[in-house]
């Protein structure tokens, strides 16, 4: 597993823990009392670590490699899932996935950004940065979502929208849009979860959401921080200062009132632990679900307007 | 976002008009063609360079009195003013960027909203300001936006926005992202009361701004020349690793993309704007 | 005016009227009795062609060079029109026009396919062979008139759909049929005229209406003579035979229950005089507008679902 | 229009799978790799060759007994025959093609319809025969795709239409061509009432049936290496004036352009099928 730049002392200690461990083996010697003692210094570190993550070591763990993707907690997560393909217009993009699945009685329709774990996969999932066809795929599912009265499950982990050509062409910044105005005249309920990165416009795309919810190390923000040091700070490399300045983690956005709830994951962040994740987001999904089956449509689509109507700071 | 524009030509001429050595300012030297137009005859051809029919950036004050009618313009939400509410601080405060842009602009945000007539035909409007810290989108422009659409949810007036605007106001974090969806909530409404809305995307509408309420007209009028963008041109070249093609996301290749209904000639916007909006509203007077 | 080859006969007739005119002119000889003698046979003789034109014929009126186009006749129709562009997910389809319109008191959406009177106009409007783009500009278009309580009136002038690589690529099929089924479920009225060609799916594709009209030297059938007569005839060069076989002419159209009436075109064929072609069909919309205006939304719908559901011959 | 395949490749094979020379019929020899496969084994496996997975194409009655619940298909609407109304006469009349076919399939038209159950969800179905005249969709395979859902509007249960179908009958003129509009007419009913319908494109769905009932699937499944297209390759061809790619307008094409949702092995099918139905009906068990 990549370790994370913050973790090295952590590493450290391990590495050093290992070292006697095997040294006392094969010189059969007792080192138990050193090795102790160092394994509750780790213990006690890996608590101070993990409790005083900063935004930009946050950030980190939201794109750690073995993040745990949309595809892998939806399978984790539903009694059955169906992939299904395509906006039924031009193209089928890997980096949304989508299909229906149930959950005990409940009947859904899911939708996330898809990234992947090593090169190849991210490759062919275009690092999670969907295309226009992506988010008219989203649509169309949604909008069957719509049709058949099942409630909307999304997962948020893209870097962005893909800043290419093609997708310039093919009209992003519409089906972005659409999809924010779609999604806003839903009568299902939608629940999303930030499960990593949530990448401006890109993010919001799949996120007009009744419930949104934030994992514990996911971060939500406007632009990327390499994106607004570089911008506002005239300096990319001031990363972490934008990532501070900007309130991108699970607390702040839930302070900021744009997210309802955290998701804890286990120490060390979720990558350690994907069933756990999982676990998690059930639960939340499921009582959700349960709140929302008492309401009715008009209800639904009242309180997720009012949601989104309230956001925003400003005098008068 | 592509706020990057903005902020990249900053100190180049991003003002209306390059202004020449000459006392009195009578004089302007067109930003395309290099024509030397007279400051008057400009004005009367709503900005429009009379040699090449380059289109100058213009405040909101200059595109009411070249579009509405005379006098039919009633400001509303004016006191509706930014808040630096995360205590953003770059290379400067935002407060102290508001402070500054208020004091020059004499006016609170990047946006300007009422009710106005345009050929008789009464509509609820708002007009972004690129010059005011380029356009940026924050909970100000957002909120000012669905007001005026919120204004016609009730009265069954049509909407017309001007969109200028390099993208989200990123002082404001994620809220300024959230103002995408706030607006666009308020057009789905505006939709099922069967309103129409009209987006006229003048130069620049990028970013966040295009992604929303820029893009979602039921006819989206373009001006000639004017760029729009999700990303920025700049941004692609970095992703793609190459020069983009001359006159990519230029208003005329969108029109040719099928994003824009139409590129239309500022001189010729008012009448347009008027026949469209006859035609379109079903709560109108020929609807009756 | 391009002269079709079973009009050669009259053409040489008024040929030797012109001889004879000079010659009387230029010899200054009275020639009145003779050239009388002749326009009277040339008058029976048009008089006689025209009546009794075959299938085949026909068609080749329908696709005349100068047959007015849709975009003409909208201009000559409505007191305003302005033409809007583009599918909003790819592109501007030349092949089709559209775009918002008044008639007297009334709004509405126009919506045809566009030809071209010239090799450069055609190329630019593929033929009036739409792509994709094309049918879902028209559907776009059309959602908008739903939206805004605007009848529809569409014009039908095509040889069909585009059969091109990219056209499937992009999903002829989907844009054709989801036009088919969306057209269905419209409330507000859909007034049809096949001005030419009325070929297959690709004309289909816009003309799910309440009311559809035929000019009279329009035809409209399931694939062109040509195609037909290649496929069931095994040569090509049986079109005339085909055009027969398969009933395409206005008034076998009307005689199926397909099409609704037929607007009259001058003798010779509309090519001869748009307004006046112009001005039949502003009647026929008039007239049919003033009707539709009195009904119910729903039992605009349920008339339009009416006539097409009772389409079809056959035991049971 | 792309039934010109079915008429040129009628000489040739086009029957289900090539006998040999052996009586008693019980080896078949597989069109994609010449794999001799025992009848017996291969209809053990829905006809997909166990080596290549090459999918046969089969009968309606094959098709009910591989995807339905044993003995629960019902059919509906056999006494719906054809009639030539047109008096079509072309290398020999109609009403001889249509005689000769019914003697031949002891069936009306091209298409079964009836009501049954896919792993215990109940259903109405319609199900094409493409050896029967190509699968031609005149104005009996409309109707009785119309009276299917029209079924399912009455009762509320899914759809599932197996298409397999050269396009329009010809021979049936204009009034072929209306069956489009009519399926499509009744799936939007379908779809106003939140009942969901999944089409199985099967091979080969081409012209007028691909452009109407086949692929306006709230899920659309094609079977792996089905043609489906609009245009047929050949006018294709002649259109552009090149060879077209390899797996040009087959399944899994279709599939990477998002035209359709998935491609299933038939073997894997009725599984499928059973899941995605549970999942979907708003008026099925799961739902209550
Ligand atoms: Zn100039
Ligand atoms: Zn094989």
């Amino acid at each position: 597993m990549k370790l994370l730049p913050f973790e090295k002392p952590l590493a450290e200690l391990y590495d050093k823990i290992e070292q006697l461990r095997k040294l006392s083996e094969e010189g059969n010697i007792d080192l138990s009392g050193e090795i102790l003692k160092i394994e509750q210094r780790a213990e006690k570190l890996r608590l101070e670590i993990y409790k005083n993550l900063n935004p930009s070591q946050i950030v980190q763990i939201a794109r750690h490699p073995n993040r745990p993707d949309s595809g892998s907690l939806i399978r984790l997560i539903f009694d059955t899932f169906i992939e299904l393909h395509g906006d039924r217009l031009f193209a089928d993009d890997p980096a949304i996935v989508g299909g229906v699945g149930t959950l005990g009685a409940a009947r859904v329709v899911i939708v996330g950004h898809q990234k992947g774990h090593d090169t190849k996969e991210n490759i062919f999932r275009n690092f999670g940065m969907p295309n226009p066809d992506g988010y008219r795929k989203a649509l169309r599912l949604m909008q069957m979502a719509e049709r058949f009265r099942m409630p909307i499950i999304t997962f948020i982990d893209t870097p962005g929208a893909y800043p290419g050509l093609e997708a310039e062409e093919r009209g992003q910044a519409e089906a972005i849009a659409r999809n924010l105005r779609e999604m806003a005249g839903f009568s299902v309920p939608i629940i999303s979860f930030v499960i990593g990165e949530g990448g401006s416009g890109g993010a919001l795309g799949i996120g007009v959401a009744n419930k949104l919810y934030m994992l514990e190390n996911a971060v939500y923000s406007v632009i990327s921080p390499e994106g607004c040091a570089s911008i506002l700070f005239r300096d990319a490399k001031k990363a972490d200062v934008a990532a501070n300045a900007m309130k991108i983690t699970a607390p702040e956005i839930v302070k900021l009132g744009v997210a309802d709830g955290i998701i804890p994951e286990p120490l060390g962040g979720g990558h350690h632990d994907w069933k756990a994740v999982a676990f998690e987001i059930e639960r939340a999904i499921t009582s959700d679900l349960d709140i929302f089956k008492s309401k009715a449509e008009s209800e639904i689509k009242q309180q997720r307007y009012d949601k989104f109507r309230k956001m925003g700071v400003f005098v008068s | 976002m592509s706020i990057i524009d903005w902020f990249a030509k900053k100190e180049k001429n991003i003002s209306s008009a390059e202004r020449l050595n000459i006392p009195g300012d009578v004089w302007v030297k067109c930003t395309s063609c290099s024509e030397i137009l007279f400051q008057k005859d400009l004005d009367s051809h709503c900005k429009v360079c009379s040699k090449c029919g380059f289109h100058f950036r213009i405040s909101p004050a200059e595109r009411i009195r070249y579009i509405f009618d005379h006098e039919s313009f009633v400001e509303y939400d004016s006191n509706v003013g930014p808040v630096d509410f995360l205590g953003f601080f770059d290379t400067e405060s935002y407060s102290d960027r508001i402070r500054k842009a208020q004091q020059k602009f004499d006016r609170n945000d990047a946006i300007v909203s009422g009710v106005g007539s345009i050929g008789s035909v009464p509509v609820n409007a708002s007009i972004m300001d690129f010059f005011y810290m380029g356009g940026s989108m924050g909970s100000v422009v957002g909120e000012k936006i669905t007001r005026t659409i919120e204004r016609s949810i009730d009265d069954l007036k049509p909407v017309v926005v001007f969109t200028s605007s390099g993208g989200a106001r990123m002082q404001e974090g994620i809220m300024s992202l959230m103002q995408m969806a706030k607006t666009s909530a308020a057009l789905e409404r505006l939709a099922e009361k069967r309103v129409p809305y009209i987006s006229v995307l003048c130069d620049p509408t990028t970013g966040g701004t295009s992604a929303s309420f820029a893009i979602l007209g039921d006819v989206n009028i373009a001006e000639p020349g004017a760029l729009i963008s999700f990303a920025g041109p700049r941004v692609i070249e970095q992703t793609i690793r190459q020069k983009l093609p001359k006159g990519f996301q230029r208003a005329e290749f969108l029109l040719k993309h099928g994003m824009v209904d139409m590129v239309v000639d500022r001189r010729q916007l008012r009448e347009t704007l008027q026949t469209l909006l006859q035609a379109l509203n079903p709560h109108g007077v020929l609807a009756k």
